[in-house]
C-alpha cells in the first residue's frame, strides 16, 4: 500500500504540494494547507482554579480567559472557543490528548482528539483580509482584530475558526474536514483577482 | 351597488368618469352589531360577505386598524392552489379553489383569477416521494393533480435549468392545471364592495384595543372609536391575532414572523406557469410582467414589515441555481407582511374558551389562496355557532389532543415554529 | 440585519446566530401531572409579544452558547442581553395599541390553560 | 429627426475620444463622458420609447436615476440588460441599444391603439370588466400581458461574475455631491474609517451639471480635488458607480458597485461585473440629494418635455443642446438658474412661464436682465406635436389656480424645461425607519425623527442651497466622527447661494378643458401612465388611503418607483379628499432605492460554489469506482456502484446479494458521532432516549429512539458506553447537527447544573461497515488484537484495537440484518482502511454497497428510516417499537405527549409490512392505500407506502406502510389505486427476512 494513503490530509487529493510555487512571484495572497497538526478540544470549568492550574502544568501555558483570544506556550497554542471550551494546537508527534487526559484525571473535563476532524488552511498576504471579507461578517481591520486574536464565525457557507498569526496578515482557518474542499474552492475563487500563490506552510 | 361592466365603463366614459360612486361607504361604527369581525383583510371581508350573502346576517361590522386590505392580502405572491397533503387541508383549499373560479362574476369585480397551472418541483428522491404521496392522496380526494416528468417540465419552463449538473437537479414534479394566480388587492376590494352593498359596515382606522366579556361570554370590543357591543366576535387578524387574542386572555399556538416577497422590473411575458420549489418558495410572472418571488419567513418573531437583506441574498442565490439566465434581471421592489405561523403550519379556526368569541387565524404563509373558502366556511361557523364540517378539524383543541395537521412541506413555509 | 451582542463574544452579525424563540419557558417538573391542555400550553402556546419580547438566541457560528435577549419585535431594537440562568432584567413593556385597553371584566373563566404562569427565570 | 445638437465647446465630455454606438439599428457618435441619453440628444434622437399603458411616444425626461421614460434594451444575447435607464448608461465604444415596448418600431407602434381607446381605459378599468364569461379572463389576459411588460429577459446564462464584500466603518457617507463630499472630508480628516459611495462615475453630484463656484473653483473641479484628497486617506474607501440601495436594521446598508458596465460587454476582463458591499456602519451620513419634480399639465409627456435641471445638465455637463428653442415652465425660482444656463449655452429661451403671479427673487431678476421674457401668472395650457413637442399654448392663470383664461398664446419650441420644485431623496432615511414631515414652505417631505444612528445633510434634508449643503454636510461628517470618538477638524469653504422666494403649490395645472374631459392627459406618473384624472377617480371611488390609490392606479409602481411622481400623486389625492397632505400621509420607502441585479444579490455563490458538498475521507475512492452519489443533507453519499452495463436496479441487487451471501463494505463515515462525558451523562441519555440506560455495561452498545417534546420520533442511533462516565452516541447522517444541537440546548438552557460535556466527533472518525456472513473472516485477517469470537465479542458490543495496523474502535452492530462490524479509524486513515479491506476482502468477493442497497437490506429487516417511516408524525408506538419505550421511566423528552388523547387512538397510522398479491409488482413509494375502491373519488384513504423495493433475498417485492390501525390488521387485504391500475396487497409483519435475528447474532 502506498505510504501516503496511511495518513491523508483533508486536501491531499488536490495535490497542493506539487502546485506549491518555489519562486516568490508577486501575489497578493498565499494559500496552503497546514498538515499534520494535532488538535485537542478541551472542555472544563473555566472558573475552577484547580482545573486551570492543572492545565497550566500540563501545557505550560495559561488557558486564555478573554473571549476570542489565543495564548502561545512553548509547545502549544491555545485558542478560546467558548467560556468553557478551548482548542489546543500542537505539532505532530505528541500524544497530546492522552497526556492531557491523564493530567486532568479526576476532574469533570472532556479531552477530545479532533486532529482528524479539521482542515487548517493558512492564508496570508496583503490582500488576505479582503479575501476573508468577501465571505465573513467579522471586522478584521487592524483596529479591531490582530495577532493573538481568534474568532469563530462564518466564512462563505461554512463555520470557521480564524486565528490571526501575524501582521502580514496571516491567518489559520480551521474548518470541518468534510467542508475543506468547498472552502478551498471558494477561497481560490475569492482570491483570484489578487493573484494567488500556493505555498506549503 | 351599481354594476360594473364594459357598458358601464362606456357610459361613464361619456361623463368623463365623474359619475362613478364609492366602491364602499366609510360609516361611523354603530353601538351594536350581531357580529363584529376584527380584521379587514381578505379573510375578514370574505367572512362578512358570506354572512350577508349566504346567511342573511347583515348587521355586521368589520373593524380594521388601518386601511382595508392592507395586511397580508396586499403582501403576498397571489398564488392559488389546493395541492395540500392532508385530507382536511385539501378539502378546505379545494373548496376555496372552486369558489375562486366564479368569484369575479359573483362579486361583480374582476379578481383576475388566472388558472395558468402550477408546478411543484422535486430536487431529490425524498422530495419526489413526498410529491408522489401528495399527488396520490389528492387524486383519491378528487383533486386533479398529476406527476410530470423532468422532460415535460423543461419543455414548459425553458428558463429552468433541468440539466443533471444543476445544483438543484429537477427530478420531477407535480402539476395542478387549475391552480394559478389572481390580482391580490382586487380580492379585498371585491369582497369589501360586495359586503358593503349588502349592508356590512366596514370601519377603517378603527383599532381594537380591548375585548370585553360578561361572565364567560363575549360582550363586545373596545376600539379606538369606542365600545361596540356584539354577541359574536371573530378574530381574523392574521399577524396580529396573538395581540388581539391576548386581550381576551387567550394564548395561541402562533408566532408572528416577517415574510418577504419581491418583484423584478416588468418584462415581456416569458414565464407562464407558476413554479414552486423546496429550494425557493415560489416564482411567477404577474400580468404587469414582474417576476414575483416568494421567500418564506424570517427566523425571529417580528411585527415589522422590514425584512433582512441576508434572506433576499439567500433566496436569490437559490433562484439563480434554478434559473441561471436571470442574473442580469433586477429586483425592483420588495415587501414584507406579518404572517401568523402556527405550530403545524395549518390555520386555527373555530371556537375559543370564551363563548361567542371565534378564531380564524394561523394561516401563516398560505392564507391568500384560502380567502374564499375560509370566508365561506367561517361565515357558516359564526352563523350556526358550530364549525362548518370542512373546518371542524382545525380547532384549537387539536393542540391539546395532538391531532395536528402538519403542512410544513405543502405550505411552502419553513419550519419556523419555536 | 440584526447586530446581536453575544454575552461572550460581543456584537456579531445576525448570520452567526440561530433564534430559539420565546425565553423562560420552563419545562414542567412533573409532566405526568398536567392535563393535556396544560401540557399543550408548555408545548405550543406562545405570548407572541408585540413589543418587548424575551427570547433565546444561540451563537451557532461562534461560541455555540445559548443566551437570552430582550428585543422589541416592532423596532427590532435589542434592550438587553443576558446569560442563561441569569434573571430577566426588568424592562417596561412597550404598547403599540392605540390607547391602553380599558379594564377587562373581572369575571374571567377559570380555565387554567389560559392562565398557567410560566414566568420566572431559571 | 436627427442632426448635430452638440455644443461647439464645453462640458465634461472628452472630445478627443469619440465613440460609436447603435440605437435602433442606426449608427451614431458620442464622446467619452457621455451618457447614452446625452449622446442620443446630441444626435437629435428624441423619441426613445413607448409608454407602458397607452404606448405614447416618449423621450428623455431626466438625467439620472429618476428617469421614467427612457428605458432601453441594452446589448443583445447573453449580455442584454432590459429596462436600462439611458440616463444612467455611460457610453462606451460599440454600445448597442434598442427601444422597448413597441412593435414593429418605436416610430410606428401598433400598441398606440391603446391611446385611441384611452377614454374607456381609466385607472382600474380591468377591475370592472372582462368578467364574463368567467373562463374568458385568461383570453383577455393573454393580450393584456403581451401589451404590458417592458424589456425582454435574457435567455442565455450570464457570462459575467459577481461577488460580495463585508465591510465595517465608523462613518458611511451615502452620496458624493457637495454635502456628501463635505461630510466625507470632515470624517476622514478626523481619522475615522470612512466609506464614501456615489452612484455616478464621477463625484460631484449636482455640481457636475451646474456652474457653481466653491472656494473660487468651478464646482466640478472642487469636487474632483476633494474626492482626490479623501481617496488618499488609507482609512477611507471610495466607491464610484456604487448605489447605496438599502438601509436595514442596526445600521446595516447594502451598496451595489457596478464595476464593468461602463466598459462595455467585454471590457472588464477578469473583473467582477458587480460587487455587493454589505456595510455595518457605526454612523451614517445621508447626503443623497434631491430630485426635481415636473408639473402636472396637459400632455406633459411629449418628447421634448424635460426636467429643467436635466436640460441644464445636458448643456453644462455634456455640452449638448437638449433643444433648439426652449420654454421654461416653473413654480419656483430654481428653474430660472436653468434658464440662464441654457441661454448662456446658446439655446434661446422663448419664455419663462411661471405659475406665480408675483415673481421677484434674485434669480428671476437676473433672467429678466438678460432679456428673457417672464410670463408670471401664466400656465402652459397645451403642448402641440406628437413625436416631439413643437409648440406650447400659454394662457393666463386665475388666482385660485383652477382655470386658465384669455387668448392662448402659441409659442414655438422643441424643449419644455419644467420644474415643479424639489423632493429630497429621503428613500434611505425612510428605509432606516425615520419619520418624515411635510414642509409647507418647501412643498416636500423632509426627515423629522431618526430611528437609527444616521444624519441627513444637504438637499436630502430639505436644504437646497449650496452653502447650506456644504455646511450641513461638513457638520454631519464631523459630528459622526466625534460620536465614535474622533476629534472634529476645522473647516473652511465658501460658496455663493442666491436667495430664493417661495414656490407655488399647484399640483394640477388646468388645461383648456377640465382635467379628464378632453383628449389631453395630465400625467402624474409617466412610467406607469397614471394621470391626475386617474388619481381623482380613485379618490372618488373610495380608495382613500394613499396605499389604496397607489394600488388602484399603479401610481409609483413603475421601474422608476415613482421618484418624480409620488409627491404630486399624494398631493392630488389630498386635494380630492379635501385634506391636508400630512393627513393623507406618505408611503414608506422600501429597499432597493434603484433596481439591483439578481447577480449581485447572489454574488459568487453560484455554479460550483452554490452548495457545500461535504465529502468523506473515502470519497475519492468512490469517485474512482464510478459510484453514483446522492445528497444526504449536505453530504455526498455513494448511492450505488454500477459496473459496466448495469443500471441502478441491477447494481443494487448485486450489492444486496453480496451482503446476504458473502461480504459487503460501506462507507458509513457520515453518521453523526457525539462524545458525552461526565457524571450526569447517563441521566442525559435517560432523558433524550425513550429507553433506560442505567444498566449498560462498559463496552456495550444500545439502540435508542429520540423524540421531540411532541412525542414524535426525530432520530435514532446506537450509543456505546466507552468508560465509567464516557459515552459515544451515533446519530443518523441527516440528523447529526440537529441531535447535537438538541443536546446542547437542553444542557445549556434547562439542565444547567448537569455535569455533562458533549463534543461532536463526526468528522474525527472514518467509519466502515462490513456486513455479511464473511465479515468475521475478513476481520480475522485485519485485526489480531481483538477476540472476535461471538462469545467474546457479541452483537451490540464494542472493542478497541488495531485494524489493518490502524488504531480503531470496532463495533458489532448491523443495519442490514447480517453479521456486521463497524470499524472507525481517525479520518486521515479512512482511505487506508478501506483499501486494506478491499484488498483483503477480494477473495470473499467483497462488494462496496451504497445507500440504496442499504435501504433494501434494512427494509427486509423492517428497520425504520427517519424521514421515511418516521416522518415527524409517528410515535414509537405507531412504529411498533413499544419495546423501546421505558414505561417505568418517570420522564423522558416527549413522554407526556404520548399520553395525549390523539396519541392513544386505535386508528392511528401504524407501521406494517405490505406484500402485493402479485409478487412482481413493486409499489411506488408514496402510494395511498384504501380499503375499498369506489367508482369515483373521494375515497377514504387508510394509509400510504413509506418504503418499497424488490427484495432479491425473498425473490419478490416488499413494502413498508403506515396504515390506520395496522397493528391489528395483519392478514387483511387492502387496495392501492395507482394511476393506471389497482394493486392488491396483504398487511403483515414489517420484518420480512430472518425474523428471529439468527444471522445478526452469528
Amino acid at each position: 500500500m502506498p505510504e501516503g494513503y496511511l495518513r491523508q490530509s483533508p486536501l491531499a487529493s488536490l495535490g497542493l504540494a506539487a502546485r506549491a510555487a518555489t519562486a516568490a512571484d508577486a501575489a497578493g495572497v498565499t494559500m496552503g494547507e497546514r498538515e499534520r497538526v494535532m488538535l485537542v478540544n478541551l472542555r472544563g470549568d473555566g472558573v475552577d482554579r484547580g482545573f486551570l492550574d492543572r492545565v497550566r502544568q500540563a501545557l505550560e501555558v495559561d488557558l486564555p480567559a478573554e473571549p476570542n483570544t489565543a495564548a502561545e506556550g512553548t509547545r502549544h497554542r491555545v485558542l478560546w472557543l467558548g467560556p468553557n471550551e478551548w482548542l489546543v494546537v500542537a505539532g505532530e508527534g505528541e500524544q497530546l490528548a492522552a497526556a492531557l487526559d491523564a493530567a486532568l484525571a479526576g476532574l469533570h473535563v472532556s479531552v477530545t482528539d479532533i486532529s482528524d476532524a479539521r482542515a487548517v488552511i493558512a492564508l496570508s498576504g496583503a490582500q488576505a483580509r479582503d479575501v476573508l471579507a468577501k465571505g465573513c461578517p467579522l471586522d478584521l481591520h487592524p483596529r479591531s482584530f490582530g495577532p493573538m486574536r481568534c474568532a469563530q464565525s462564518r466564512l462563505a457557507k461554512v463555520a470557521v475558526l480564524i486565528d490571526q498569526r501575524d501582521d502580514a496578515p496571516s491567518y489559520d482557518l480551521y474548518v470541518l474536514r468534510s467542508q475543506a474542499r468547498y472552502l478551498w474552492r471558494w477561497l481560490d475563487d475569492a482570491a483570484r483577482e489578487y493573484a494567488v500563490r500556493i505555498i506549503r506552510p | 351597488m351599481r354594476r360594473y361592466s364594459i357598458w358601464s365603463l362606456a357610459r361613464n366614459a361619456r361623463g368623463h368618469h365623474e359619475g362613478w360612486t364609492e366602491a364602499w361607504r366609510s360609516p361611523e361604527p354603530k353601538p351594536e352589531y350581531d357580529v363584529v369581525i376584527i380584521g379587514g383583510g381578505g379573510h375578514g371581508l370574505a367572512t362578512a360577505y358570506y354572512l350577508a350573502a349566504e346567511h342573511g346576517i347583515r348587521n355586521v361590522a368589520v373593524v380594521e386598524r388601518g386601511w382595508l386590505g392592507g395586511g397580508n392580502v396586499a403582501r403576498n405572491t397571489a398564488i392559488i392552489r389546493s395541492n395540500y397533503l392532508h385530507d382536511d387541508s385539501a378539502f378546505l383549499y379545494d373548496k376555496s379553489l372552486q369558489l375562486w373560479r366564479d368569484l369575479s362574476g359573483e362579486l361583480n369585480f374582476n379578481t383576475m383569477f388566472s388558472p395558468r397551472g402550477l408546478i411543484n418541483l422535486a430536487h431529490d428522491k425524498s422530495g419526489l416521494v413526498e410529491l408522489a404521496r401528495r399527488v396520490a392522496a389528492l387524486r383519491l380526494n378528487g383533486i386533479r393533480v398529476s406527476m410530470i416528468a423532468p422532460e415535460e417540465i423543461a419543455r414548459r419552463i425553458p428558463a429552468l435549468d433541468c440539466s443533471t449538473r444543476a445544483a438543484n437537479p429537477v427530478l420531477g414534479g407535480s402539476w395542478q392545471e387549475k391552480a394559478g394566480i389572481a390580482r391580490h388587492d382586487a380580492v379585498a376590494w371585491g369582497y369589501a364592495r360586495a359586503a358593503d352593498s349588502r349592508g356590512v359596515d366596514i370601519v377603517q382606522n378603527c383599532e381594537v384595543v380591548g375585548i370585553r366579556r360578561e361572565g364567560g361570554r363575549i360582550a363586545g370590543v373596545d376600539t379606538a372609536r369606542g365600545f361596540i357591543r356584539a354577541r359574536t366576535v371573530a378574530i381574523v387578524a392574521a399577524g396580529h391575532s396573538g395581540v388581539v387574542a391576548a386581550m381576551a386572555g387567550i394564548r395561541l399556538p402562533i408566532a408572528s414572523h416577517t415574510m418577504q416577497a419581491y418583484v423584478s422590473e416588468p418584462l415581456k411575458p416569458f414565464a407562464h406557469t407558476v413554479v414552486m420549489s423546496p429550494a425557493l418558495v415560489s416564482l411567477n410572472q404577474s400580468d404587469k410582467g414582474e417576476i414575483v418571488i416568494g421567500m418564506g419567513t424570517e427566523e425571529y418573531n417580528s411585527y415589522s414589515q422590514q425584512g433582512s437583506l441576508t434572506h433576499i441574498e439567500y433566496v436569490t442565490q437559490k433562484m439563480l441555481e434554478l434559473y441561471p439566465s436571470f442574473s442580469r434581471i433586477r429586483m425592483l421592489r420588495k415587501w414584507g407582511g406579518i404572517v401568523d405561523v402556527s405550530a403545524d403550519a395549518s390555520p386555527v379556526i373555530g371556537k375559543t374558551p370564551v363563548e361567542g368569541l371565534y378564531l380564524n387565524v394561523g394561516w401563516g404563509t398560505g392564507g391568500f389562496k384560502a380567502i374564499p373558502g375560509s370566508g365561506w366556511t367561517f361565515a357558516h361557523t359564526l352563523a350556526r355557532g358550530e364549525p362548518h364540517p370542512l373546518v371542524a378539524p382545525f380547532g384549537l383543541e387539536r393542540f391539546h389532543s395532538g391531532r395536528m395537521i402538519g403542512e410544513h412541506g405543502a405550505s411552502g413555509s419553513l419550519e419556523r415554529y419555536k | 440585519m440584526l447586530l446581536i451582542t453575544c454575552p461572550f463574544c460581543g456584537p456579531r452579525d445576525e448570520s452567526e446566530f440561530a433564534c430559539g424563540g420565546e425565553a423562560h419557558i420552563v419545562r414542567p417538573a412533573d409532566p405526568a401531572a398536567l392535563t393535556d391542555a396544560q401540557w399543550a400550553d408548555y408545548l405550543f402556546m406562545r405570548k407572541n409579544v408585540k413589543g418587548v419580547h424575551f427570547e433565546r438566541w444561540m451563537h451557532s457560528h461562534g461560541c455555540r452558547r445559548w443566551f437570552n435577549a430582550a428585543r422589541d419585535t416592532v423596532t427590532h431594537q435589542f434592550l438587553a442581553f443576558y446569560k442563561m440562568g441569569e434573571q430577566a432584567p426588568d424592562i417596561a413593556p412597550v404598547s403599540y395599541t392605540a390607547r391602553p385597553a380599558p379594564r377587562t371584566d373581572p369575571a374571567l373563566p377559570a380555565d387554567p390553560a389560559l392562565h398557567t404562569d410560566r414566568e420566572g427565570a431559571r | 429627426m436627427t442632426g448635430n445638437f452638440r455644443l461647439p465647446s464645453g462640458g465634461r465630455i472628452d472630445r478627443n475620444r469619440p465613440l460609436g454606438f447603435t440605437f435602433n439599428g442606426r449608427l451614431y457618435r458620442g464622446f467619452a463622458g457621455d451618457s447614452l441619453a446625452s449622446a442620443l440628444l446630441a444626435n437629435g434622437v428624441t423619441l426613445v420609447g413607448r409608454s407602458f399603458k397607452y404606448h405614447r411616444p416618449r423621450g428623455i425626461f431626466a438625467s439620472g436615476a429618476e428617469e421614467p421614460n427612457a428605458l432601453v434594451q441594452l446589448e443583445t444575447g447573453a449580455h442584454t440588460v432590459p429596462n436600462a435607464k439611458a440616463t444612467q448608461v455611460e457610453l462606451y465604444e460599440g454600445l448597442v441599444a434598442r427601444s422597448q415596448n413597441c412593435w414593429p418600431t418605436v416610430e410606428h407602434d401598433f400598441g398606440q391603439v391603446a391611446d385611441l381607446c384611452a377614454k374607456i381605459l381609466p385607472a382600474g378599468f380591468y377591475y370592472k370588466t372582462f368578467m364574463w364569461p368567467s373562463s374568458f379572463w385568461m383570453k383577455y389576459e393573454y393580450f393584456i400581458r403581451r401589451a404590458a411588460g417592458l424589456g425582454r429577459a435574457p435567455e442565455s446564462p450570464d457570462p459575467d461574475r459577481y461577488d460580495k464584500m463585508h465591510v465595517h466603518c465608523d462613518v458611511l457617507v451615502a452620496g458624493g455631491g457637495p454635502a456628501g463630499l463635505a461630510a466625507a472630508l470632515a470624517a476622514s480628516r478626523s481619522g475615522a474609517r470612512v466609506i464614501l459611495a456615489d452612484e455616478q462615475g464621477e463625484f460631484g453630484g449636482s455640481l457636475l451639471g451646474r456652474r457653481d463656484v466653491i472656494d473660487d473653483l468651478p464646482g466640478a473641479e472642487w469636487a474632483a480635488r476633494m474626492a482626490a484628497e479623501i481617496a488618499e486617506n488609507p482609512e477611507v474607501r471610495v466607491l464610484r458607480r456604487a448605489t447605496v440601495f438599502g438601509y436595514y436594521d442596526h445600521n446595516f446598508l447594502g451598496i451595489v458597485e457596478r464595476k464593468t458596465d461602463h466598459l462595455g460587454p467585454n471590457g472588464g476582463q477578469g473583473m467582477v461585473r458587480e460587487r455587493l458591499w454589505k456595510v455595518r456602519a457605526k454612523q451614517v451620513v445621508l447626503a443623497t440629494g434631491s430630485i426635481e419634480r415636473p408639473l402636472v399639465f396637459a400632455d406633459n409627456d411629449r418628447p421634448g418635455v424635460m426636467l429643467a435641471d436635466a436640460a441644464r445638465s445636458y448643456a453644462n455637463r455634456f455640452g449638448t443642446r437638449p433643444g433648439s428653442r426652449a420654454v421654461v415652465f416653473t413654480n419656483n425660482d430654481g428653474a430660472y438658474g436653468a434658464a440662464i444656463d441654457l441661454a448662456d449655452a446658446g439655446i434661446p429661451i422663448a419664455a419663462i412661464v411661471d405659475l406665480r403671479a408675483d415673481v421677484q427673487g434674485p434669480l428671476p431678476t437676473k433672467a429678466r436682465e438678460r432679456g428673457i421674457e417672464v410670463l408670471a401668472g401664466h400656465a402652459i395650457a397645451a403642448t402641440l406635436g406628437s413625436k416631439r413637442v413643437q409648440a406650447v399654448e400659454v394662457m393666463l392663470l386665475n388666482p385660485e389656480g383652477d382655470k386658465v383664461h384669455g387668448t392662448p398664446r402659441r409659442i414655438e419650441c422643441d424643449l419644455v424645461a419644467v420644474s415643479g420644485g424639489w423632493s429630497p431623496t429621503v428613500h434611505l432615511f425612510s428605509q432606516s425607519g425615520g419619520k418624515l414631515r411635510y414642509c409647507d414652505q418647501r412643498l416636500c417631505f423632509v426627515p423629522e425623527r431618526s430611528k437609527q444612528v444616521e444624519r441627513s445633510a444637504g438637499a436630502c434634508n430639505g436644504s437646497f442651497g449650496l452653502a447650506d449643503c456644504l455646511d450641513e454636510g461638513y457638520a454631519a461628517g464631523a459630528a459622526a466622527a466625534v460620536a465614535v470618538g474622533f476629534e472634529a477638524p476645522p473647516r473652511a469653504f465658501s460658496a455663493d447661494q442666491p436667495g430664493e422666494t417661495a414656490p407655488r403649490a399647484l399640483w394640477v395645472v388646468p388645461g383648456k378643458a377640465p382635467v379628464g374631459h378632453s383628449k389631453a392627459k395630465h400625467f402624474v406618473d409617466l412610467a406607469n401612465d397614471v394621470t391626475a384624472a386617474d388619481v381623482r377617480l380613485a379618490a372618488r371611488e373610495g380608495y382613500r388611503s394613499v396605499e389604496h390609490t397607489k394600488r388602484y392606479t399603479t401610481l409609483g409602481m413603475g421601474p422608476d418607483q415613482g421618484k418624480t411622481s409620488n409627491v404630486a400623486g399624494l398631493a392630488i389625492l389630498a386635494e380630492s379628499l379635501g385634506k391636508p397632505i400630512p393627513e393623507v400621509g406618505t408611503t414608506t420607502f422600501r429597499p432597493p432605492y434603484t433596481p439591483v441585479t439578481y447577480g449581485a444579490l447572489a454574488g459568487s455563490d453560484v455554479g460550483d460554489l452554490s452548495d457545500v458538498d461535504r465529502t468523506t475521507p473515502i470519497h475519492d475512492w468512490h469517485v474512482m469506482a464510478a459510484a453514483e452519489f446522492e445528497p444526504v443533507g449536505q453530504w455526498l453519499r455513494a448511492r450505488h456502484y454500477p459496473k459496466a452495463g448495469e443500471d441502478m436496479e441491477a447494481a443494487v441487487q448485486r450489492e444486496c446479494k453480496a451482503v446476504r451471501q458473502s461480504l459487503g463494505i460501506m462507507d458509513a463515515s457520515t453518521l453523526g458521532k457525539i462524545e458525552l462525558r461526565g457524571p450526569d451523562a447517563v441521566k442525559l441519555l435517560n432523558m433524550v432516549y425513550t429507553n433506560a440506560w442505567d444498566n449498560l455495561a462498559v463496552g456495550r452498545s444500545r439502540y435508542g429512539l429520540m423524540l421531540g417534546e411532541d412525542g414524535m420520533v426525530f432520530d435514532d442511533g446506537v450509543t456505546t458506553r466507552l468508560g465509567e462516565n464516557h459515552y459515544y452516541m451515533t446519530t443518523t447522517t441527516g440528523g447529526a447537527a440537529q441531535v447535537f444541537g438538541w443536546i446542547e440546548e437542553w444542557l445549556q438552557c434547562e439542565w444547567l447544573d448537569w455535569r455533562v460535556w458533549a463534543t461532536s466527533v463526526t468528522e474525527q472518525w472514518a467509519t466502515i461497515a462490513l456486513a455479511g456472513p464473511r465479515a468475521r473472516d475478513l476481520m480475522h485477517e485485519l485485526c489480531k488484537d481483538i477476540d472476535l469470537s461471538p462469545a467474546a465479542f457479541p452483537h451490540m458490543a464494542m472493542r478497541s484495537g488495531r485494524v489493518a495496523g490502524l488504531p480503531a474502535r470496532v463495533f458489532r452492530v448491523s443495519f442490514s440484518g447480517e453479521l456486521g462490524f463497524e470499524v472507525s479509524v481517525p479520518s486521515s486513515s479512512g482511505l487506508a482502511l478501506w483499501i486494506a479491506c478491499m484488498m483483503a476482502g477480494a477473495k470473499y468477493g467483497i462488494a462496496p454497497y451504497g445507500t440504496e442497497a442499504l435501504h433494501v437490506l434494512r427494509a427486509e429487516k423492517g428497520f425504520i428510516i427517519v424521514g421515511q417511516e418516521a416522518d415527524g408524525t409517528a410515535t414509537p408506538i405507531d412504529l411498533g417499537m413499544d419495546w423501546i419505550v421505558g414505561k417505568k421511566k418517570p420522564d423522558f423528552l416527549g413522554k407526556r405527549s404520548l399520553a395525549r388523547s390523539d396519541m392513544v387512538r386505535r386508528d392511528r397510522k401504524q407501521l406494517v409490512g405490505l406484500l402485493t398479491k402479485d409478487p412482481n409488482i413493486v409499489l411506488p413509494e408514496g402510494a395511498q392505500i384504501v380499503d375499498r375502491i369506489l367508482p369515483k373519488p373521494p375515497m377514504k384513504m387508510v394509509g400510504h407506502v413509506t418504503s418499497s423495493y424488490w427484495s432479491g433475498a425473498l425473490g419478490r417485492s416488499i413494502a413498508l406502510a403506515l396504515v390506520s390501525g395496522g397493528h391489528k390488521r395483519h392478514g387483511q387485504t387492502v387496495q392501492l389505486p395507482l394511476e393506471d391500475r389497482v394493486v392488491e396487497a396483504v398487511i403483515g409483519s414489517p420484518v420480512f427476512y430472518d425474523p428471529e435475528g439468527k444471522r445478526l447474532h452469528a
